[in-house]
């Protein structure tokens, strides 16, 4: 049942993109096609899991044993950089069609706040363990596909609109992206 | 390089010509994510311009002895350290603004703006180019991260800098403190930023 | 419950304002202009010239290719010119102007042949006549016959369908010739069905055509290898891909041709063609003619020679009337509005609307309310109005990849669209560039 | 030639549907909500839907001509219907500066700022009934009591709508047979005679006008039945498995805007999707959004925020659910 | 306490040691070389994108500059000699110099000149209503007037004019070829842009007879063969009773300006003749002529 | 420009300084804010128990007593106040899951003869501008001076005497309760002098 509020909670209530605002950067830089969306859904739901996985382990296994928290941001930003940079090697090497698939979002990850905040919020999580964190990892994936996937598909027919000259660009899709979250807001206190 | 900047145009650029907010979509998560009132906005400014300054200065100063190859995590680290540093600052110091940016301390890391000016100015350019430039980009967010957090707290609490000018009874548009709130204002303050910015330039 | 084709298709007013007139035949004009573009390929090679005697039924232009087809004159007279004429595409074209020859012999008798049942063609032979007669598709593609009657050794044709559906508004001429020659109608089916060794054949014909579908039945009673199906009112009904789905239920593939699903389909007036051609050697110079429109006095359906000015035919039912806006060679969905009334007849016209201010005038396109209507009528499951959106962005790729090629122009969508889109418009030249950009390819 | 022939492609005739045919259509189908909703709140129910249907077209007219320089549409009826339909999903004591905001988030920003009729996205009459809705959570759920002939001006007395009742009753620990004892009979759901949105609460008024837009074929079936039958099925199960936990499904279906939504506004053209697939798929969604946001979250009415939601949906239903083309392999795959 | 900052300092450096190395691995292991010229000559070009020079935008350019052996071949029509020259440096190689060229529009047939007789409905592009037929007007040749040209200019160097005939504001004009590609009609030409903007060119396309082509429009070339005749450079030739004018061997001596009879011969920019007497009948011409010298005067303000 | 070749000693060596710098300053500025940042915590609790509470000097947050309370999850926060070794009143932290949205968390803080001294806010995720009006003064200011063994903590409606929130008596229902529970864990272990 945890786990099931945990999805339904990032997914829906508390959507990574749409009302925590994280990873506002790829949602609207890499959303202007479905399909792209697609493989940055995946490369993102690939390295978010990974680094949750191994920052929950740092931070539990480190940083607290030796009273360096306060090192938790820049460990974090490093392991998570490095870590994309291998990831890209060993796709490169062992699956070239999922390189060419995920890998040319990979190094748009690196500096993206929802890698990283998502790390950092599973931390928090009430009751925590390391599989509940992961899993936490995966629903805000989830969520985050789920909000980039929709908006590309809207971004794809608006293309076809004739959209005000002044509402071009970023402010429509700012707007999209608002009403977007104002349509989720319906799914307050779901948990 | 030989080239000499204008250290003015060099300042100038960052607020509106290349402002980070309206013009480069630079930072957008922390725009958007703690705007809720003037003050965290200004808050979240000003230590993302100090982060920028800073950090644009370590990075002009030690250019040079940075393999290439290393250049981005060196970077990140730098700016990482100051990040931190603000984090137990105003943890210290300013428990209340601590406590409501919350997660986007952090996150000024992966703020693209300073990774990118550190990668496309301060790399580049000596070092008081690079506090002006850092000073500039860094007031142009300021002024953006304000600007919209006064719109929504405005729009959304009927307040400003926390100054009440309505009466308690009074119907705000509680809309725009929630996030639909922020992507919606920030979309229609682009608008007037670009009418505004283009009908002078003409 | 009739048979119809599953998918899409409209209803527009009927407006059969001549089916129960008597076909006339039109009075040799002085002077023809044939075109030597009258089908679909490469126009006929000219082998007459200037001032050359030529006979009626010769042939003045050659085929020019395989997909092609000889152009025989339609009159007995003398070359006068080989002109650029303004044809019915709206363009000037190779023309060649015949003057008729008024003590010619052959240009006053009126040839009603008797009917001929029995077939002593060959098969081959027939195959070959057909070629020489000229004869080309008369439902409007005016695809050379002999092209698609050539068949592969490999093709299993086992269905000969007939069109004789004229879903077209206002169009009669193919209902006409249905009641006054059913018998030859089936013996140019029996002819075919020698040719191509083929054992079923079925009429289509929609159900606004009782009296056709009777006397058709009557004709082939003998023959049960020739069935009569009478079909719903829809249009468009008459498109050979819909026709052999609601008869037969086969859906020719994606970008193939009836003979993929092995069938065949022809026009009633295709086969009334090949049936003279065969029986009595006559090419095809002259057809059947609706000349209708609500504001005409005298509208009804002619047999007309190729090549006869339209204004004859406008001057035979009492000239153009008062406030015509709009005059188009064929019906209101297929056909094309032309210049002026100089144009002249071809083998690809079936008839004449001459239509009034009020209907003529197009209604201003607003933005598409994404109703879906042109999407439910579209009878080849297209969506017109993205294909509409993506040619006017200049998207072609992914129009091609939305399928704009397999549009038939029925404009159905056009038809029904409540913000008056011109999508057939743009599907058209979506379809243009669209395959320009296949040619590059290749 | 005084007028020149005219030369246009082909087709030549047109059928006589127009888009402002549709939109009068509309129009007519919602007049007896709109008697019932008179009837029953009395004056501020028409003062309500005038300043809504006036600020609408208004600010469609200003915002075209002055702000956007483009042609006017106004007379497409389409910001007439989205006034209406506002004014119909508002309590009728709504305090008057508030509709006319409403109506100025309806069409300027989730109308015009897309471009116009047609390109918008989300449904504007909802949008700005949510942005309402959640700017002023207080004024937007207190409604007016409904009082049969309702001659009074304005309505002092407030009461709770029947979802409304329910949910707080159940929050507050009471179980469905004592707060059923609060609840208006279902002669009045059917008839109208219980508080709520101006022009909701009229079941049988609304299924009226449903039918004639039926009848008139300006909607098909697929979605208002898809959508109900979704919800009677969804409600039925938990009434099935604790009826006194959960509301059966007939106050599900009389109850709040499920009939206004499912006729009037899931069925929005624009902005609903264009194969009759897509369409169930779509009425899929917004009856089991409803339904999980009546009983599980915060609101006690789901049905404005399900249609924005599955609105958003749509371009990707559209995507994916296309018209099987002609001659394509039988089994249409899903790409 | 000092404990603290030890072990900080020995946790980050040894994630920082960690990182090099790796990040070492990835650069040897998985180098990709590209070569820095193509962004370098990138930066140079103009990057207007338009596909004048034939490639899909200015990156592609590059690449195919970089990568070909001699680039004499490939020009930029937007950035022109000077940005080829710049090519040139960076790569070392020989670049031909081009002629400037720009877009000339070669019918004169507006509204007053050139009747109409049937009236268009569509939608409004050149492209689609010659989809259809030839035109609201009796000339199959000549302008269809919806603009197409105009609508793809990137540069805004074209407009329609009142007459409903597009003009190109050569001094915007970069000569990248697309209005040339989006005429149905094949109307624009790119001439030499010669000194100060000289030109002399037939301004009609009308391949009728004559007496067709003038019944159809007041200006329009009827084939006479007096230019050809009076050219002392034999530079005009004559097809399908239409002139053509060879800019490579036109001297731009204007003789055929004077001998054509309907003022189908344009000529632009040249300094205004001693006045003639106009004839009476050829009033309507006077007024496309004098519509000409206007576009001249702009060119020569700017030049 | 004169970048460094990229070798891997270099590399290395370059990232392993940078690192150490960042490192040793990093430990040294969180030494020099390891203080403040504890005092900073500290204050916020002090701030609430200043607000709630009539002067008093002694450590309340050294001294917090955590009482078993078969109402909380958790156990309940209770500061006793002295001022210089006088009774002056008693915080107590009350909570109620019954808000809106879940958890309600105030604190409570009473006279020494049960009435209440103040009220404030800790935690609440309720609507903006409906149930979050709890945290104003209008609203906390009706229960200043009342004693709960008189003054009924429910809302009017269901017949108390607490004037609700507009539009948000569950709201005011759960702060009531959170109200009530702190009372009844201040007269369990109220002082008995
Ligand atoms: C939209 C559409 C409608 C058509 N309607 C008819 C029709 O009513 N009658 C007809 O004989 N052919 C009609 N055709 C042409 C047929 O598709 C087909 O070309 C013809 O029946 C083949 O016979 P033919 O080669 O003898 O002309 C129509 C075609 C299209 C695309
Ligand atoms: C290039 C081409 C080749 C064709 N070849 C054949 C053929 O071999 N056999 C055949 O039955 N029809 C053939 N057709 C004719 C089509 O089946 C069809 O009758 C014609 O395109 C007109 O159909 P419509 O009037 O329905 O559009 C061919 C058509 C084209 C354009
Ligand atoms: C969007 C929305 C948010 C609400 N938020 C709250 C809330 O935070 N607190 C609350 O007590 N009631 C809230 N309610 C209202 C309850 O559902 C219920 O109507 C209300 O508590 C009844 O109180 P009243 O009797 O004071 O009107 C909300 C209602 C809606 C529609
Ligand atoms: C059947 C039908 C339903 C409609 N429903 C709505 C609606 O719910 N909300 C609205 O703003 N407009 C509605 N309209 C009007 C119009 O489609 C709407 O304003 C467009 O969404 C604006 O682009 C409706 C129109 C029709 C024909
Ligand atoms: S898209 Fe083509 S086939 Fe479909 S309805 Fe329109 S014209 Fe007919
Ligand atoms: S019929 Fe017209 S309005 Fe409806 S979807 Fe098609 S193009 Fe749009
Ligand atoms: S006028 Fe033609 S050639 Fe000149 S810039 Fe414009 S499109 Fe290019
Ligand atoms: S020159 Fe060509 S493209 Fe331009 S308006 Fe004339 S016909 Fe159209
Ligand atoms: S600031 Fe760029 S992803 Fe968050």
């Amino acid at each position: 049942m945890d786990y099931i509020l945990i999805l339904i909670a990032a997914v829906f209530v508390n959507n990574i993109v749409l009302s925590q605002f994280l990873g506002i950067c790829p949602f609207l830089g890499v959303s202007n096609k479905v399909s792209t969306s697609i493989g940055m859904s995946g490369a993102v739901l690939f390295v978010m899991t990974l680094a949750t996985l191994v920052t929950y382990l740092i931070h539990q296994f480190v940083l607290v044993p030796s009273g360096l928290e306060y090192l938790r941001t820049i460990s974090f930003i490093l392991v998570i950089a490095s870590l994309v940079q291998m990831v890209e090697i060993i796709l490169k090497k062992v699956s070239p069609p999922l390189y060419q698939a995920l890998g040319v979002f990979l190094p748009l990850i690196t500096t993206n706040c929802a890698v990283l905040g998502g790390a950092i919020l599973a931390l928090g999580l009430e009751g925590g363990s390391l599989l509940k964190a992961v899993f936490f990892a995966i629903s805000n994936s989830i969520g985050f596909a789920l909000a980039l996937i929709v908006f590309a598909s809207i971004r794809e027919q608006l293309e076809l609109a004739n959209i005000p000259k002044a509402m071009q660009g970023v402010p429509i899709n700012l707007l999209v992206a608002g009403l977007l979250s104002l349509a989720f807001l319906g799914f307050a206190g779901l948990v | 390089m030989a080239e000499q900047i204008n250290q003015k145009e060099n300042f100038l650029k960052g607020i509106i010509k290349d402002n980070p907010v309206f013009v480069m979509l630079l930072g957008m998560c922390p725009t958007l994510g703690v705007t809720s009132s003037a003050f965290n906005g200004l808050g979240m400014g000003i230590a993302t311009l100090f982060v920028l300054v800073m950090s644009n200065i370590v990075v002009s100063l030690i250019k040079s002895q940075i393999p290439s190859k290393v250049r981005i995590p060196a970077f990140i680290i730098i700016i990482a350290s100051f990040v931190t540093i603000v984090e137990m600052v105003l943890e210290a110091y300013i428990p209340f603004l601590f406590e409501q940016l919350g997660i986007f301390i952090p996150l000024i890391v992966v703020n693209c703006l300073i990774l990118g000016r550190a990668e496309a100015f301060a790399s580049k350019n000596n070092t008081i180019s690079s506090i002006i430039d850092g000073l500039g980009m860094g007031l142009g967010f300021t002024l953006a991260l304000t600007i919209l957090g006064a719109t929504r707290e405005i729009l959304g609490n009927g307040s400003i800098f926390d100054f009440k000018f309505l009466s308690d009874n009074a119907s705000t548009l509680i809309l725009f403190i929630l996030p639909p709130g922020a992507f919606i204002a920030l979309a229609y303050l682009t608008v007037l930023f670009n009418k505004t910015t283009s009908s002078k330039t003409n | 419950m009739l048979k119809t084709f599953p998918k899409g298709g409209v209803h527009p007013e009927e407006n059969k304002l001549t089916s129960s007139k008597a076909i006339k035949r039109m009075p040799v004009p002085k002077v023809v202009y044939v075109p030597i573009a009258q089908h679909i390929g490469i126009p006929a090679e000219i082998i007459v010239n200037q001032k050359d005697k030529v006979q009626k039924g010769q042939v003045v232009a050659k085929s020019g290719g395989f997909v092609s087809s000889n152009i025989h004159s339609p009159v007995a007279g003398t070359v006068t010119k080989l002109d650029m004429i303004v044809d019915t595409s709206g363009y000037k074209k190779q023309c060649i102007v015949i003057r008729t020859d008024e003590k010619d012999e052959s240009n006053q008798e009126i040839p009603e042949f008797p009917l001929k049942k029995e077939i002593t063609m060959e098969q081959k032979d027939i195959l070959q006549h057909i070629s020489d007669s000229g004869i080309v598709g008369l439902g409007g593609a005016t695809f050379p016959s002999h092209v698609k009657l050539d068949l592969k050794n490999d093709n299993k044709v086992d269905y000969l369908i007939i069109n004789g559906v004229e879903c077209e508004p206002y169009l009669t001429a193919d209902h006409r010739l249905m009641l006054e020659k059913a018998e030859e109608i089936i013996v140019g089916i029996q002819i075919l069905m020698k040719a191509l060794h083929i054992n079923k054949a079925v009429i289509g014909i929609e159900n606004n055509k009782r009296d056709a579908i009777e006397v058709l039945k009557k004709a082939a009673a003998d023959d049960d290898r020739i069935q009569v199906a009478a079909l719903q009112v829809k249009y468009p009904q008459g498109s050979e891909k819909q026709l052999i789905k609601a008869i037969i239920g086969r859906e020719v593939p994606k970008g193939g041709l009836p003979m993929d699903v092995g069938v065949i389909v022809h026009n009633v007036g295709t086969i009334f063609a090949i049936y003279q051609a065969v029986q009595y050697d006559q090419p095809l110079t002259e057809r059947v003619v609706t000349v209708t429109g609500k504001n005409l006095e005298k509208a009804s359906n002619f047999w007309v020679k190729i090549g006869t000015p339209i204004k004859d035919l406008v001057e035979e039912v009492g000239g153009l009337p008062e406030g015509t806006r709009k005059i188009v060679n064929g019906g209101p969905m297929m056909g094309k509005a032309i210049k002026n009334t100089d144009v002249p007849v071809t083998k690809g016209t079936s008839g004449i609307l001459v239509i009034s201010e009020d209907e003529a005038s197009r209604q201003e396109p607003e933005n598409c309310i994404r109703c879906g209507k042109c999407v439910f009528v579209c009878p080849m499951g297209l969506e017109p109005h993205l294909l509409m959106n993506l040619t006017e962005k200049g998207m072609y790729e992914r129009a091609a990849s939305e399928d704009v090629m397999t549009c038939i122009e029925c404009g159905s969508c056009s038809y029904v669209c409540p913000s008056h889109r011109p999508l057939l418009d743009y599907i058209r030249f979506g379809k243009s560039i669209v395959k320009k950009l296949n040619t590059a390819k290749n | 030639m005084a007028d020149p022939i005219i030369i246009s492609a082909s087709p030549h005739v047109h059928s006589n549907k127009s888009t402002k045919n549709l939109m009068y259509d509309v129009l007519y189908a919602l007049i007896p909500a709109f008697l019932v909703s008179i009837y029953v709140f009395g004056v501020s129910a028409l003062v309500l839907t005038s300043v809504a249907v006036a600020s609408c077209v208004l600010f469609e007219y200003v915002i075209q001509k002055y702000l956007l320089k483009t042609t006017v549409t106004v007379s497409d009826g389409s910001a007439l219907i989205t006034g209406i339909l506002l004014a119909f999903n508002l309590p009728s004591n709504l305090p008057i500066w508030m509709i006319i905001l409403g109506s100025l988030v309806a069409i300027g920003v989730a109308k015009l700022s897309f471009g116009g009729l047609g390109y918008n996205i989300f449904n504007p009459a909802l949008v700005g009934r949510v942005f309402l809705l959640i700017s002023f959570p207080v004024q937007m759920t207190s409604w007016p009591t409904a009082v049969e002939n309702n001659t009074t001006l304005v309505d002092a007395v407030t009461s709770e709508t029947t979802l409304g009742i329910i949910k707080e009753g159940l929050m507050y620990g009471d179980t469905m047979t004592t707060i059923s004892e609060k609840l208006p009979s279902t002669i009045d759901l059917l008839l109208g005679i219980t508080g709520g949105s101006a022009g909701e609460m009229s079941a049988l008024a609304l299924i009226l006008g449903g039918i004639f837009l039926l009848a008139r074929k300006v909607i098909t079936w697929h979605i208002p039945i898809t959508i109900l039958v979704t919800m009677t099925v969804m409600t039925g199960i938990f009434w099935l498995i604790n009826p006194e936990q959960y509301a059966n499904p007939l106050i599900h279906l009389l109850s709040g805007g499920a009939i206004l939504g499912a006729f009037y506004m899931a069925t929005d053209l624009v902005t609903s999707p264009m194969t009759k697939k897509g369409m169930i798929v779509f009425a899929i969604g917004i009856g089991v959004i409803t339904v999980v946001i009546r009983l599980f979250g915060a609101y006690p009415e789901g049905v404005s925020f399900a249609i924005l939601i599955m609105n958003a949906f749509v371009p990707l239903i559209n995507k994916y659910f296309k018209p099987r083309r002609f001659g394509s392999p039988i089994k249409s795959k899903i790409v | 306490m000092i404990y603290s900052v030890l072990y900080s300092a020995i946790l980050l450096s040894s994630i920082g040691v960690v990182a090099a190395v790796v990040l070492f691995i990835v650069s040897k292991k998985f180098y990709v070389y590209e070569n820095p010229k193509i962004s370098e000559v990138e930066d140079v070009l103009p990057s207007a994108n338009c596909g004048g020079c034939g490639s899909p935008g200015c990156r592609a350019f590059a690449e195919r500059l970089v990568g070909s052996e001699d680039i004499s071949e490939l020009f930029c029509p937007v950035g022109g000699n000077d940005v080829m020259k710049q090519v040139a440096d960076i790569l070392g190689k020989e670049v031909a110099e081009k002629d400037p060229t720009v877009a000339v529009v070669r019918c004169q047939g507006g509204c007053e000149v050139r009747p109409k007789t049937t009236e268009y409905q569509g939608p409004k592009s050149c492209a689609i209503s010659a989809l259809i037929y030839s035109g609201e007007t009796d000339c199959q040749f000549g302008c269809l007037g919806d603009g197409d040209c105009v609508n793809v200019c990137q540069f805004d160097a074209m407009y329609m004019d009142d007459n409903g005939l597009p003009v190109v504001i050569t001094d915007k004009c970069t000569s990248c070829g697309a209005c040339v590609d989006a005429c149905p009609r094949n109307i624009i030409e790119m001439r030499p842009r010669n000194k100060r903007d000289l030109k002399v060119f037939v301004g009609c396309l009308n391949e009728d007879k004559g007496g067709i082509a003038r019944k159809a429009c007041n200006v329009a070339c009827i084939g006479c063969s007096k230019c050809e005749d009076v050219c002392p450079k034999d530079a005009i030739s004559m097809n399908n009773n239409l002139a053509y004018i060879d800019a490579e061997l036109c001297t731009l001596c204007r003789k055929c300006v004077d001998v054509c009879p309907t003022h189908s011969i344009i000529e632009t920019n040249f300094p205004p003749k001693k006045v003639k007497t106009p004839k009476p009948e050829e009033e309507t011409v006077a007024v496309v002529k004098t519509e000409a010298k206007v576009e001249s005067v702009n060119n020569e303000t700017n030049a | 420009m004169s970048k460094k070749e990229s070798t891997f000693l270099n590399m290395t060596i370059t990232l392993f300084i940078i690192t150490l710098v960042a490192g040793l300053s990093l430990g040294y500025v969180n030494d020099l804010t390891l203080e403040p940042k504890a005092k900073a915590k500290l204050e916020r609790k002090v701030n609430a128990l200043k607000q709630v509470l009539p002067e008093f000097n002694n450590n309340l947050v050294d001294e917090v007593t955590l009482i078993k309370s078969d109402k909380a999850k958790d156990n309940v926060e209770v500061y006793t106040a002295k001022n210089n070794d006088n009774y002056v009143g008693t915080a107590v932290v009350g909570s109620s899951e019954k808000g809106y949205s879940g958890l309600v968390k105030i604190m409570v803080g009473f006279n020494p003869d049960g009435s209440i001294q103040n009220i404030v806010v800790l935690e609440q995720k309720e609507t903006p501008g409906l149930g979050t009006k709890m945290k104003e003064v209008k609203f906390l200011n009706q229960f200043k001076g009342k004693n709960p063994s008189q003054f009924n903590l429910k809302p009017k409606k269901d017949g108390g005497d607490v004037d609700a929130l507009t539009g948000a008596t569950i709201s005011t229902r759960a702060f009531g309760e959170a109200t009530q529970m702190a009372y009844d864990v201040y007269t369990e272990t109220k002082p008995k002098n």
